[in-house]
């Protein structure tokens, strides 16, 4: 194990799967030879070289679609989006195009593809420089969506994603990238599609993502702590596949469910887990299901304005208080 | 160039019997582009094309069957009719997709040519498209992209003077859509005459052999006209009538059968081509009328590589 | 009250406020000339000239931006995006730019225009001309989302989308353009926000939009007819603003929601709705909330294949079946 | 032109004392530009600019105190920190916006050229914007459109050689990312030294002029350079040392000075104008930082013209 910060783990993963297949490459704005602007790929062009790590002009469309052309014809391209929010430039190649082929061909081609992007707020960049949008992913048959809150989990679940023959979408959570955790420093593989309990607990179930995660974990250690109140913490991990068995076994022995996501109000991932409880688990609730998320507003740019609106640790606490009471 | 024609003119008809449902996109008119560079073409390069893909799929020798079966919705169809007219694919025969949103195409094909370089295969990536996607910004950052990485991929734009029903001249700020915005990529300018095949597959041969040598990408500029509407019933009235005169007097196809009697062709031997395609397509026809349609299973599968279509555990 | 069809009266509806306002222009591909793909603009060109009516090349990322540059500085543009799945193609202008622009400046900018788009299956065109994307509209902050069932509420409702001060998505739904209904032939304004009980019922409140409202009260003449089950069917209407109240005051009454939509199965607007149901209106619920929805796949393009994946009032009825039993 | 020197210094002293939070993009060596354009525009012109946009904004008559509050997320900041550093707007005087996301602005700006045009008010748009910006699809659509709608627009490109830190020749297919492009929409190729202002105002006049007229869009390329990084704390060490000193050599603020002293100005003029600059600045800095941050109220409102938030009834 070694002590990475989750934008090392970043860099880790991508190395560990271009060590071991050559037909990963990698491209995208700047992440050559200036390693990224996040310093999230610092060192891949001087260990795989500038046919493997190529620097792209601004030009999401090219990115996107040279990397879906590279991925139906034999190589497994990792590409960047350096904010999420630049989807909005280049979502039909992904939306129409990446996520449809394969259906749409009756299965002639593959997509081994990784659009990887820095998403989320709490950096003071503004509207246009902090959503969320695995909703946006989320919401597209034919795209599996990843979002890591931990270090291991960015290395783990990014050569997952790498190896997966279905086109990922790999949302890291720009709030997160300075955060320190043990990684296996040996190939380190996680599968896509498992959710998992962080925190066991039995009056309410909180599923959370991403940088949404430490904080449902503080907001559970307050509940215990000043509440008496026994909350599990689900970090969901992969939108796309959904793990609802965990989702749903943990609901059914708590009978309440919160979800904290930094997505706005409508439309976000949390209605759609909400959803399947109130549809799969609705005997066993024991009371409303509540949605912790973003109002639906753009984001404000000020520090203060921008930690008022986003989920906190007392949001969340307020908010399973209000259930469980 | 003449089986296209046939195929073409039997989709119409099979059109206007209402057998085939949805839309559809023909080529009548311009098939000497596709014939030209599908006989230029080897086997293992890539063709990329649009929603008026039929006969840029037929060239690289996929079945009149699958073909009008796909249109009709039929199980024979070359996708079970999961894709339709829109997007005609065989990927064993290099047909990489049709592609129905404007100018997405272009990127992917310069990923395919990516591979191409990176493995070194010599196999070259052909990207068909209309006057009008030249209007699009996927156009723009696919060109400057191609030239920059230097990538084996040829854009062949069949400008056939409209977008639907719109003139390109209209709604275009240069003469020549493709070709006056060569330059703006280091690119050489080159028009055709995108109806005589001949001088389409000189000039297909040029381009990939200049991108098999590593030199990189060509913008073609190959003027057309499309003998009929855009899409299904649409009459092309838009269209003076002196214009839609001109250009059928110019008619690809009996442009080269002349063409062919005068280097001294026996007509008995044209004559024997044109039948035996006459009976290919109505063979064909028969088939795929006589499919059933697709099980309705089929839709639920193929979502991912496993065969599957569920999102969850 | 004149006989229109559904397309007729959006032609009606644009006509009535380009009559009233010499702000409201009009643009899109093919649109003047031609009329439109959908001929849904015939005669507009002829009554309003070219300085109104104006054909553009296929630029959708000029044609959005025009209209919003146009929209911040003094006119109202109609903007038509020919099918709702090339949003994708400028989903940076609509998302990122229109959305959110006024927040960003304080409130100083306005952006009264409107974006209109043929939406939704049913024509057998595959999967990149087919999809219903209002849920991609809804998820995003500073839009508001219309989609109408009717040709009386296509001119109503469009009328009041020009006359919104706020950037308006409109959804013709393109399987409803054939249909016929009755139109007032004087001015007619529907406001925003308001859905419409279309169908009064006890047992089951079935929300529903655009060409699923037919598919409703289908449904729910076949429950009462069948199976002795008296169905309220909303007509939604309006996303955004959304009715919250006319839906929470059904589903008091009659326990159970059931919701049906064209989108596919993850984050559509089916989940929001269940969801602040399930938040809501929790003890009131005799039983699960259900979503009737596409399954998530792309659309097939085949009669055969479309039909048996898109929702249908048999579909319907067993998913209420299965509910109220 | 000093004015813009002085501010764009101050907001990246305040970002070294942690006072700018979230991110900040200097033109530092690119003000003449924007002070060339700023003279010569009418009052009522419509300027469109970038996350880079602090001196563009300035020079419409925007009040430091009001930019730096905003930089510093403060109550006085001009959107009182709903936008932030990459969003500077002010309507009222003309500034109608910095867009952060690469090429968007570009049609917004077409669009606000098409009121004019239409209301007749003989008010021009003037879009400024990166050399990087000249590879995305939006500024192909932006240009081809501005172009057949003979729109009064000026696109401004102002090339400093890098987009965030790739050099712009390594990933453009031509040598000058705007001139050479011009042709590709039917526009005379125009590039000029974008570090002399009087070369800019007279480039930025006629540009006006001609759009006034009726005469359609100007596309012009101005040559410049950041002296710091793209963003923040970025030292900007990618850049040869050389290619630096040549362009501190001709930064335009001391070029500027020495020709009005040239020219005859007395020095003690200009120093009086520094000196108050100086002073002006200072005190802008003070007002700034004693403003209060916002009131957290205002996250909640605004998002709809009735000045709320709220999606539902
Ligand atoms: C992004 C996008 N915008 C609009 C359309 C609708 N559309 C389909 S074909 C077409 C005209 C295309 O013209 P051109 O590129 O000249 O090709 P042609 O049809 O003439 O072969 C248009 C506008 C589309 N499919 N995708
Ligand atoms: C669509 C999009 N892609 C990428 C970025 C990230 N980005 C911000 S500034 C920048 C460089 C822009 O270069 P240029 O246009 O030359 O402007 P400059 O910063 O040099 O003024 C990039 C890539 C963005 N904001 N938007
Ligand atoms: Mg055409
Ligand atoms: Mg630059």
């Amino acid at each position: 194990m070694a002590q990475l910060t989750y934008r090392e783990a970043v860099r880790d993963g991508i190395a560990q799967e271009m060590r071991r297949d050559e037909d990963v490459v990698f491209l995208g704005e700047d992440v050559a030879a200036a390693g990224g602007v996040f310093k999230t790929t610092v060192g891949l062009l001087e260990e795989f070289g500038p046919d493997r790590v190529r620097d792209t002009p601004i030009s999401e469309q090219a990115i996107i679609g040279a990397a879906m052309g590279a991925s139906m014809t034999g190589l497994k391209p990792i590409a960047e989006i350096m904010f999420s929010d630049f989807f909005a430039v280049c979502w039909d190649l992904v939306a129409n195009q990446i996520a449809k082929t394969r259906y749409m061909t009756d299965g002639q081609c593959s997509f081994p593809l990784v659009l990887r992007s820095a998403n989320g707020g709490g950096s003071r960049f503004g509207a246009q420089h902090s959503q969320s949008v695995e909703n946006w992913a989320m919401a597209i048959p034919g795209l599996k969506v990843v979002a890591p809150s931990t270090p291991a989990d960015v290395k783990g679940l990014l050569a997952a994603s790498v190896r997966d023959p279905d086109p990922v979408m790999f949302f890291e959570q720009k709030s997160l990238y300075a955060i320190k955790g043990e990684v296996p420093e040996d190939e380190h593989v996680e599968p896509l599609g498992v959710a998992r309990v962080v925190r066991a607990g039995d009056d309410v179930t909180i599923a959370a993502l991403a940088a949404m995660v430490p904080r449902a974990l503080n907001a559970a250690e307050t509940l215990e702590s000043e509440h008496g109140v026994s909350a599990e913490v689900i970090d969901v991990r992969s939108l796309v596949p959904l793990d609802t068995k965990t989702l749903l076994d943990s609901v059914s022995r708590t009978g309440r469910l919160v979800t904290v996501e930094e997505n706005p109000r409508l439309c976000g991932w949390g209605a759609e887990l909400a959803s399947i409880v109130a549809e799969e688990a609705f005997w066993d609730l024991e009371g409303p299901i509540v949605r912790v998320t973003t109002p639906h507003i753009p984001l404000p740019s000020a520090d203060a304005l921008e930690d008022a609106v986003m989920p906190s640790a007392e949001g969340i606490v307020d908010n399973v208080i209000r259930l469980v009471d | 160039m003449y089986e296209c024609r046939v195929l073409e003119q039997r989709a119409y008809d099979l059109f206007m019997q209402n057998l085939v449902k949805g839309t559809s996109h023909l080529a009548l008119g311009q098939e000497a582009v596709a014939a030209g560079f599908g006989t230029a073409m080897r086997e293992d390069d890539y063709t990329f094309c649009t929603y008026r893909g039929h006969n840029h799929t037929y060239v690289r020798g996929v079945t009149m069957t699958s073909i009008l079966g796909e249109l009709m919705g039929r199980e024979c169809g070359l996708l079970r009719g999961k894709g339709g007219s829109m997007h005609l694919t065989s990927v064993e025969n290099g047909a990489m997709g049709s592609y129905a949103i404007i100018g997405a195409h272009l990127p992917v094909a310069a990923g395919a040519a990516w591979t191409a370089q990176y493995k070194r295969t010599g196999q070259v990536s052909v990207c068909f498209f209309g006057d009008g996607t030249t209007n699009i910004g996927a156009f723009h950052e696919a060109l400057n992209f191609a030239v920059i990485w230097n990538l084996p991929v040829v854009f062949v734009c069949e400008n056939n003077l409209y977008m639907e029903y719109t003139p390109i001249g209209e709604v275009t700020a240069v003469e020549n859509p493709a070709a006056d915005r060569a330059a703006a990529y280091g690119l050489e300018s080159i028009i055709i005459d995108g109806n005589d095949v001949e001088v389409v597959y000189e000039a297909a041969c040029a381009s990939l052999d200049k991108a098999r040598r590593g030199d990189g990408p060509t913008l073609i500029e190959a003027q057309t006209y499309r003998h009929g509407g855009h899409s299904r019933a649409d009459p092309g009235k838009y269209r003076p009538d002196e214009e839609l005169q001109s250009w059928l007097a110019r008619d690809p196809i009996p442009t080269y059968r002349q063409r062919l009697l005068d280097l001294g062709v026996p007509e008995a031997a044209v004559e024997a081509i044109e039948s035996e395609t006459d009976a290919a397509i109505d063979e064909a026809t028969e088939e795929a009328r006589n499919s059933p349609p697709p099980p309705v299973e089929i839709a639920h599968i193929d979502v991912w590589a496993d065969g599957g279509a569920s999102w969850r555990n």
